[in-house]
């Protein structure tokens, strides 16, 4: 064996020549982190994408009113900034409830229903799109063509036909949202697994005699996570989008349950009038999802192996 | 409130709308209606929108006068009950088409069998299928068999049985009427594109009935959904008439000052439906009859009128609209109690309430807050708002525990038209009560307006002590126009354009 | 020939800002070449040779700073020229091919296309006559039935083939001087001889300079009039070629030809010369020797400033300590 | 070459198929078509009248086979609620979602293609920072929302446009723009990436080599392959906006194909939402084909045999 | 030569179906073409050839990564094909060209090194990580680098990874599919001599799959020239390099550029144009480019001919066929 590397011998008193450093790049993860914290876009996205989340949790300590109790006798009282009182202060909506209240709860569902849809539909089209790229040949045309099928389907009104049929409800717009976004997933992880595959340390864990599940767990997945990610944040903001744009179709979550989308829906029609209706919820509605998708490219930068910057 | 830049643009608007865009200088009214119209043809919609033009192109055999109540012969001249089945009709003469057909008997003749028979497919069967056939006696003398006495023949001959002209009808079927329609009314039809626009010009030959002569020139309509846009038009000076405003923009636009806002009450009637049959599982808690009970007395049935509904509403305790022939109003009410409510439910051994599905497929706003009123005392919804269609595809199989429905009758000011609908065991009566059956019966093939009054009232104090509904409010409806148009709206949710005209 | 260089560079500095700091990619680089002369610049990756070329053709992207004392090429200042004088000279008189010739071929176009391109880009001929010209040197550079592969597109070529049609483009206008950047890299074996005899016998032909930059010491050894040993950003050993070849000088250079395996002289098998460690990073300050922390030469000395070594009437010149590039025995290793 | 064109339709006809299938499935699914019929006020004899004449008590293969068969002639029977041939109907409102679609997406086109390419050539840049900016903000702005501010801004503040109506080109403006901007980021994005990928590109570098000045390095070279992806994604979301662009339809009284398929769901108005599908994957699916034959028109490599 | 191959390839065709364009047909590609091949225990197999020509198919149906579409892979006489994959996995191991796709990046070195331990069951956590130090040290990495991640490695090191990955399971045959090839001279020639070490150190037998002919030259005991899908000629190193028979193999190792000034570039005499696989030239596929080719040559496929220490196929050394040896 010839000295094939200089065995690292620099004691502490010599002073360490700067050029003498064998291993020189920092771990994945202190990438990362360098990456995230010098991404203005992705800080922003994510702490406020936190606060909301956070305002979601501990939503029952923080409301100042039930967010359910109406009384018909103060409806639509303004906000505190447009003359109103600091009992409600971001006003009453047209049940006379709470709008501040109903907002903070409101996170809840908002979250719940783009984090629940992506996390369906991530699974379907993730397990589609994996098995399709990986696998290949028989199971590629399946699932190619199932995903031509999904493309080819107007989902809007599917989605609105289906809720229509079985009636607005968290659970079937969630579940209606996460049975028709898979189709982003399924063509992305399609991609990358084709991409992966090919990879010599692939090909090298099959040599060595992995079985197939292991491969997929161990070397695939954990290389398409990045853009798994990524699609999992647009996808979010898509059902978010899609959940306030059934509700201002009148089909998408039902009340009492203090969804933004459906707050805007409910606004609208005094929206000439008492534009703050209209304005609050849409405000939220619209940093919330400015916030994931803010995140989302963000992700798509610090994690891209071929990082710009 | 001009502080805010969507207030500011509103009103700064509103103050240089009146006059400058205005239409009166083309003589052309421009109205908007929100729901795509099926077909034209009056047997073949059951839209309010549909109703509104029935009256502008047609007309019926007798005339109703809106404000009096009061029938006076329209297309026919007197009337007469030959016997309990049988109604004889002198017909008005010189009267013509649209398209230069003279009216006459067998017009009459050809309409009546023509909707009367099932096999066409009327959909509004409810109100032609009371009829046998009709008979010409000579041209302007007809005969109308009924299947059955039926005491509500002339009010619905006043309203929605129009006459069409035989020869065209005949020619061009429902499909044809619905795209060029032709009737004897005070407006011709210019032009129909299905579902998005009407056009109609002043009849001018139109005869000398009750509905008096057209003085608007032509009017337009255009079907505009959403109701921020049509109040964007009008603001705009490009729409004239609007309709069906929702109270809280109505009250705002009255505000303004700068528009007419006329309210006035419907036939409509809001009322929650109960399964006490049992009919979506035995064990159903409003087969209780406290549980129903409780229902009634936890709506605030006056602060859902005052807050909600306004202008002309008012709170209703029958199955029936006030208005309405053999609709008695001395039954048992049930005021708003909650802690009643909650007695009664612990009574009935809902101590804790319970958790049910709640239905409902249109007015989303009031259903939200009547759930509200019913979460307040326990009973748990599991809301559920659905497309009409699906929802009575359910009520009509049994599986709806309570639901809030509303029904118009067609503006048929008549209790048959609205208690008969539901309460004689039909797919849709929830309640299966005999006695009630019983009572409506009578009421409802009776000619003596006494006797029907009596069972009309028998069988509404009923359903009241039972409480199978819990009747809450009935509707009102706006109208929102320019200060140049002059009409008075009635208490029928319908737009009579024949009697509008230009200040 | 003339006695004045067609291209004459002192000093050319090539700095790239990165995340952690500035990359010194290229640190002070002379040389000069003569009209019709080969320059191989050889280098192992990262040594900044591709750069170089990129800097004299002013194609680095926008955030790569290069500076220099002198970059002159046939009274033209590479660095000061306006990007109109640049353009006007690239393409014209000074030519470059690359490395990949199975991406640097448009593919959205045929290859007729982009060789008549680069003739009507500069020279007022007529399409037909820029046609002719591409179909000459399609030719010249060895394709057969040149005029039917006009209509082709590049992803219908083997490799080897748009390697002859990147060289035909680049002659298009009888440049000056030919930069080719790894021009064989990418291809087989075969094919690499028969692209560097063209490369040569087109040169001969038309009496044009060449840079050459290649990783590989055999092309080096058998084309280049004048070679040029980059490390690390900076040319440790420049000369012709023979005495390089034959007598190495740079304990880097020497190190090189080490390693390679040459037939016929290293026995089968045995051991292989090694240099030891990897290139060092340049990102921020760099002082002294690059090449210190992997030679066997290294003394204390080499910490600090280098300086510059002609040998052989100045025809050789080296960076190192020492004077002929070994340790004298007395010296202590660092 | 015929073959694969062959295959490609067998293709499409198949996944057209599939659609209508699980449309029919679902469709079915929902309801009683008889009482979307027989409409509000009609009583249960009304309704049971109505199921026989139609034939809605058979079995839904019987019903799907019917109705395919006669799909295959242009016939889509007649619709429920206006009680006119279905292909009449849907001829008279696809003319306005197609102008729609076509402007929608020639707005999206024309802004987001020369943004992406300018955001590429200076990236980190202002302009790039702005269009960046227009996309995120475009991906997050609810189009009911974005539709209703300019109406207030545009129809009744400034008076400059009609707030509802198709009846001249001054009425698609608004809508126009809202559908086109739901559009513009996806494919402003999706420039700017192709953009970025192709100037770095080794043949984009070769141009330059050659003296080609910047604005034909741009155009001829990097754009023509940088539309490439351009030209797949904007026929899809052509197709999604014909079929999507129900809400600003809605708003803008624009009595469209998708419009009328939302309310056809609403009526239960089965045979013209069961065509409207067809009709919308068949667009999905025309589009994406012409998509390929124009990408294999501007890149050779995919048309070689 | 050792008596009984450790590893041997029985009349091994590849086939696949390949799509060119988007409009193009689906053609059967014959990657490999009848191929036999016997690798003797401590031999240093070198496998050269263009790119295209079936090298690293090759490869790929030796580790099992591929199945052939006919004839039979022995290890020690025992056929591969329906052996347990994992089996197989514990006797061949593969080193890749590209040291920058053939590690994980997701993955610690330590987890990356020790992968064939785990999944083979081998050993507790503890004599794992005793192993993985261990082969560590013997390719010459230091310890620390357990801990680190190949994206924080140069190419030479993630190399030395590679192999080390390979070598765990002391395997008999290790394929080096051009191992070297993405590497730096100066870190190439120490790969090169660890491999060699290594050879000695565990008595390995290597396929060693390669376009420079002058490191096969370097490292082979025996080479074998392959010519779209076809071995034309195999003999020992020494033999092919002295005196090499096929115009193919005589063309390939005129093309070598060393590095010595004043030779100027060779001519190789081969024509310019690689065929295309999918569609190869009929009769003896190398006779386009043959400088030495003869009309028959276009008709009649060559037969493998024995040579003292191999096999050689080509018509000019082809008696019975008339054909004088020139």
């Amino acid at each position: 064996m010839s000295a094939a590397m200089p065995r690292a011998t620099a004691t502490a008193a010599a002073p360490r020549d700067p050029l003498l450093e064998e291993i020189t790049g920092p771990t994945p993860g202190q990438m990362l982190r360098r990456r995230i914290f010098g991404h203005q876009g992705f800080l922003i996205g994510t702490i406020t994408l936190l606060v909301l989340l956070a305002i979601a949790l501990v939503a029952p300590l923080i409301a100042p009113h039930d967010p359910y109790a109406q009384d018909l006798m103060s409806r639509m009282e303004r906000p505190v900034f447009m003359g109103g009182d600091w009992d409600h202060v971001l006003g009453t909506d047209h049940l006379g409830r709470d709008y501040l209240s109903r907002l903070i709860y409101g996170a809840r569902v908002s979250l719940l229903i783009g984090g629940v849809a992506a996390l369906i539909s991530g699974l379907i089209g993730t397990a589609m799109g994996v098995a399709a790229g990986y696998f290949g040949g028989r199971v590629d045309m399946v699932v190619t063509f199932l995903i031509n099928v999904r493309l080819a389907m107007p989902v809007t009104l599917v989605a609105l036909a289906v809720v229509a049929v079985l009636g607005g409800s968290l659970e079937v717009v969630i579940g209606v949202l996460g049975l028709l976004l898979w189709d982003r997933f399924a063509v992305v992880m399609r991609a990358s697994t084709l991409q992966v595959r090919g990879r010599e340390y692939v090909a090298a864990a099959r040599a060595i005699g992995c079985s197939t599940p292991r491969i997929l767990l161990t070397e695939i997945l954990p290389n398409i996570l990045n853009a798994l990610i990524v699609v999992v944040t647009l996808e979010m903001a898509h059902a978010i989008l899609l959940e306030a744009a059934l509700s201002f179709l009148g089909l998408g979550v039902q009340p009492p349950t203090p969804s933004w989308g459906l707050m805007v829906s409910e606004g609208k029609n005094m929206m000439l009038f008492e534009p703050w209706l209209v304005l609050i919820p849409g405000a939220v509605l619209f940093v919330l999802v400015l916030a994931i998708n803010l995140m989302g490219d963000g992700l798509r930068d610090v994690t891209a192996p071929e990082n710009r910057s | 409130m001009n502080r805010y830049l969507l207030g500011t643009a509103v009103a700064a608007l509103t103050l240089s709308a009146g006059g400058a865009f205005a239409d009166k200088s083309d003589d052309t009214l421009r109205v908007a209606f929100t729901k795509e119209l099926e077909s034209v043809d009056s047997y073949y919609n059951s839209a309010r929108e549909g109703v509104v033009l029935q009256r502008a192109i047609w007309d019926g055999l007798i005339y109703r006068d809106p404000v009096t109540n009061e029938y006076v012969g329209n297309l026919a001249t007197s009337w007469e009950w030959i016997d309990d089945t049988t109604l004889e009709l002198k017909l008005r003469e010189g009267v013509s088409f649209h398209n230069g057909e003279p009216f006459n008997a067998d017009d009459v003749v050809y309409t009546v069998n023509f909707v009367a028979d099932e096999a066409n497919g009327a959909v509004t069967q409810n109100n032609v299928n009371w009829m046998e056939s009709a008979e010409k006696i000579d041209d302007y003398t007809v005969r109308i068999h009924t299947k059955a006495p039926y005491p509500a023949a002339i009010e619905y001959l006043s309203g929605p049985v129009s006459m069409y002209p035989n020869e065209y009808y005949a020619e061009v079927g429902p499909t044809g009427m619905g795209t060029a329609p032709i009737g004897t009314g005070p407006y011709k039809v210019v032009s129909v594109d299905p579902g998005k626009h009407f056009v109609l010009e002043a009849n001018t030959e139109y005869h000398d009935g009750p509905k008096g002569q057209p003085e608007i020139g032509r009017i337009d309509i255009r079907t505009i959904p959403e109701v921020n846009t049509q109040l964007a038009e009008l603001f705009n000076g490009t729409l004239d008439l609007i309709w069906q405003v929702p109270s809280d923009q109505a009250e705002r636009i009255e505000q303004m000052g700068d528009f007419v806002v006329s309210n006035e009450s419907t036939m409509r009637v809001g009322y929650l439906a109960m399964d006490a049959a049992g009919r979506s599982g035995a064990d159903n808690p409003f087969t209780d009859l406290k549980v129903r009970q409780a229902v009634n007395h936890a709506l605030d049935r006056e602060t859902l009128v005052d807050a909600l509904l306004k202008g002309k509403s008012t709170p209703i305790h029958t199955a029936c609209f006030p208005s309405q022939f053999g609709c008695a109003q001395d039954v048992t009410e049930y005021e708003y109690d909650p802690e009643k409510a909650k007695a009664l439910l612990a009574e009935a051994g809902y101590p804790d309430g319970f958790k049910t599905e709640f239905y409902a497929y249109r007015d989303r706003e009031f259903a939200e807050a009547i759930a509200s009123y019913l979460n307040a005392v326990g009973i748990e919804t599991d809301f559920k708002m659905l497309q009409y269609s699906a929802l009575r595809d359910l009520n009509m199989k049994g599986e709806v525990p309570i639901s809030f429905q509303t029904w118009g009758s067609f503006s048929v000011n008549d209790a048959s038209a609205m208690v008969s609908q539901f309460f004689k065991h039909g797919e849709l009566d929830d309640a299966r009560d005999d006695e009630v059956l019983a009572d409506l019966d009578i009421a409802d093939s009776s000619t003596d307006p006494a006797v029907r009054k009596e069972h009309y009232a028998l069988a509404l104090q009923r359903i009241a002590d039972q409480a199978y509904w819990a009747p809450m409010f009935s509707y009102n409806t706006n109208y929102v126009f320019t200060d140049e148009v002059s009409y008075a709206p009635t208490a029928d949710e319908v737009l009579r354009f024949h009697e509008m005209s230009w200040k | 020939m003339t006695d004045k260089p067609l291209l004459s560079v002192r000093g050319l500095t090539i700095d790239i800002p990165v995340a952690s700091g500035t990359l010194h990619a290229v640190r002070g680089i002379d040389f000069e070449l003569m009209k019709g002369e080969t320059l191989c610049i050889v280098g192992e990756s990262g040594s900044g040779k591709s750069l170089t070329s990129l800097a004299l053709m002013g194609l680095l992207g926008g955030r790569i700073s290069r500076r220099a004392s002198r970059a002159d090429f046939d009274g033209t200042d590479l660095i000061a020229a306006s990007n109109r004088q640049m353009r006007r000279l690239r393409g014209a008189r000074m030519a470059m091919i690359f490395q990949e010739p199975m991406t640097s071929l448009n593919p959205a176009y045929t290859i007729g296309d982009q060789l008549i391109e680069a003739l009507l880009l500069h020279k007022k001929v007529g399409r037909a006559a820029a046609r002719d010209r591409a179909v000459a040197l399609l030719e010249k550079v060895g394709i057969t039935s040149a005029a039917s592969r006009l209509g082709q597109y590049p992803h219908q070529l083997s490799g080897g083939l748009r390697q002859r049609v990147m060289i035909a483009m680049a002659l298009m206008c009888e440049p000056d001087l030919l930069i080719a950047d790894e021009p064989t890299t990418a291809l087989d074996v075969t094919i690499q001889a028969q692209i560097l005899r063209l490369l040569v016998d087109l040169q001969r032909e038309m009496n044009m300079a060449m840079i050459l930059i290649t990783h590989d010491l055999g092309v080096v050894a058998r084309i280049a009039d004048k070679v040029a040993v980059m490390y690390a950003g900076e040319l440790v050993e420049t000369g012709p070629a023979a005495d390089i070849f034959n007598a190495p000088t740079h304990p880097y250079t020497r190190g090189l030809i080490n390693c390679i395996p040459v037939p016929g002289k290293t026995a089968r098998g045995a051991k292989l010369g090694t240099i030891p460690g990897i290139v060092p990073s340049l990102v921020g300050e760099v002082t002294g020797c690059p090449f210190r922390t992997r030679c066997s030469e290294a003394v204390p000395a080499c910490r600090g400033e280098i300086p510059v070594r002609t040998r052989h009437a100045g025809r050789q010149r080296i960076l190192c300590v020492h004077e002929d590039g070994q340790r004298a025995a007395s010296e202590v290793p660092a | 070459m015929l073959r694969f064109i062959l295959r490609r339709l067998g293709l499409a006809v198949l996944v057209a198929l599939t659609v209508s299938f699980i449309s029919f499935s679902l469709l079915f699914l929902s309801g009683d078509p008889a009482i979307a019929i027989a409409g509000e006020g009609a009583n249960e004899n009304d309704i049971a009248a109505i199921r026989k004449l139609y034939g809605f008590d058979r079995p839904m293969l019987l019903q799907y086979w019917d109705w395919l068969s006669s799909a295959l002639r242009f016939d889509f029977g007649e619709s429920y609620y206006f009680r006119l041939p279905v292909a009449d109907l849907i001829a008279d409102r696809l003319s306005v979602t197609m102008i729609l679609g076509v402007c929608g997406i020639s707005f999206a086109l024309l802004l987001a293609v020369p943004l992406g390419v300018l955001a590429a050539i200076r990236p980190n840049s202002i302009i790039d920072r702005v269009a960046l900016f227009l996309s995120v903000a475009g991906q997050a702005m609810p189009s009911f929302w974005f539709g209703l501010i300019l109406i207030v801004v545009f129809s009744i503040n400034l008076r400059w446009l009609p707030a509802s109506g198709a009846e001249s080109w001054r009425h698609f403006i608004l809508p126009t723009i809202v559908l086109g901007y739901y559009a513009m980021p996806a494919i402003m994005r999706l420039t700017r990436a192709g953009m970025l990928e192709v100037l770095s590109a080794d043949y984009v570098r070769t141009a330059r080599a050659k003296g080609a000045p910047e604005g034909l390095v741009l155009f001829k070279h990097a754009l023509r392959n940088a539309i490439i992806p351009v030209v797949s994604l904007a026929a899809v979301q052509m197709g999604f906006m014909l079929g999507g662009s129900i809400v600003v339809e809605s708003i803008f009284a624009l009595h469209g194909a998708g419009y009328l398929a939302w309310e056809s769901i609403g009526r239960n108005d089965l045979p013209t939402v069961q065509a409207l599908i067809l009709v919308f994957s068949l667009f999905y699916i025309v589009f994406t084909f012409l998509a390929d034959v124009l990408n294999a028109w501007l890149d050779p490599r995919m048309r070689s045999s | 030569m050792s008596d009984a191959p450790v590893l041997e390839l029985r009349n091994v065709t590849k086939t696949y179906t390949v799509k060119q364009g988007m409009f193009g047909e689906p053609k059967p590609l014959t990657a490999i073409n009848d191929v036999s091949l016997k690798l003797g225990r401590g031999e240093v197999l070198g496998l050269v050839g263009e790119s295209g020509c079936g090298k690293s198919t090759l490869a790929k149906v030796l580790l099992g990564l591929e199945a052939p579409s006919s004839g039979e892979v022995l290890v020690d006489g025992e056929r591969l094909d329906g052996q347990d994959r994992r089996k197989l996995a514990r006797r061949i191991q593969p080193i890749f060209q590209d040291p920058y796709s053939s590690l994980n990046p997701r993955k610690s070195i330590a987890d990356i090194v020790s992968l064939p331990l785990r999944v083979h069951k081998v050993g507790d956590a503890a004599s794992r990580d005793r192993a993985v130090r261990e082969i560590l040290d013997i390719v010459g990495l230091p310890a620390r680098v357990m801990n680190t991640y190949p994206s924080q490695m140069s190419g030479g090191q993630r190399q030395r990874v590679a192999i080390a990955r390979a070598l765990i399971m002391k395997p008999e045959i290790v394929i080096c599919d051009e191992p070297t090839s993405a590497l730096d001279v100066s870190v190439q020639s120490q790969i090169l001599n660890l491999l060699g070490d290594l050879r000695q150190e565990f008595g390995l037998t290597y396929l060693f799959i390669s376009h420079n002919l002058a490191v096969v030259e370097h490292l082979a005991t025996r080479v074998a020239v392959m010519y779209l899908g076809r071995i034309v000629e195999e003999a020992s190193v020494g033999e092919l390099f002295d005196t090499p028979r096929h115009p193919y193999s005589v063309a390939l190792l005129s093309s070598v550029l060393t590095p010595e000034p004043g030779r100027g570039v060779p001519d190789t005499q081969l024509g310019a144009v690689f065929p295309n696989p999918i569609d190869p030239p009929s009769g003896c596929h190398f006779h386009p480019r043959c400088a030495r080719a003869m009309p028959h040559c276009a008709q009649v496929a060559p037969r493998p001919l024995p040579t003292p220490e191999g096999h050689v196929e080509c018509h000019l050394y082809d008696d019975s066929r008339g054909r004088a040896v020139a």
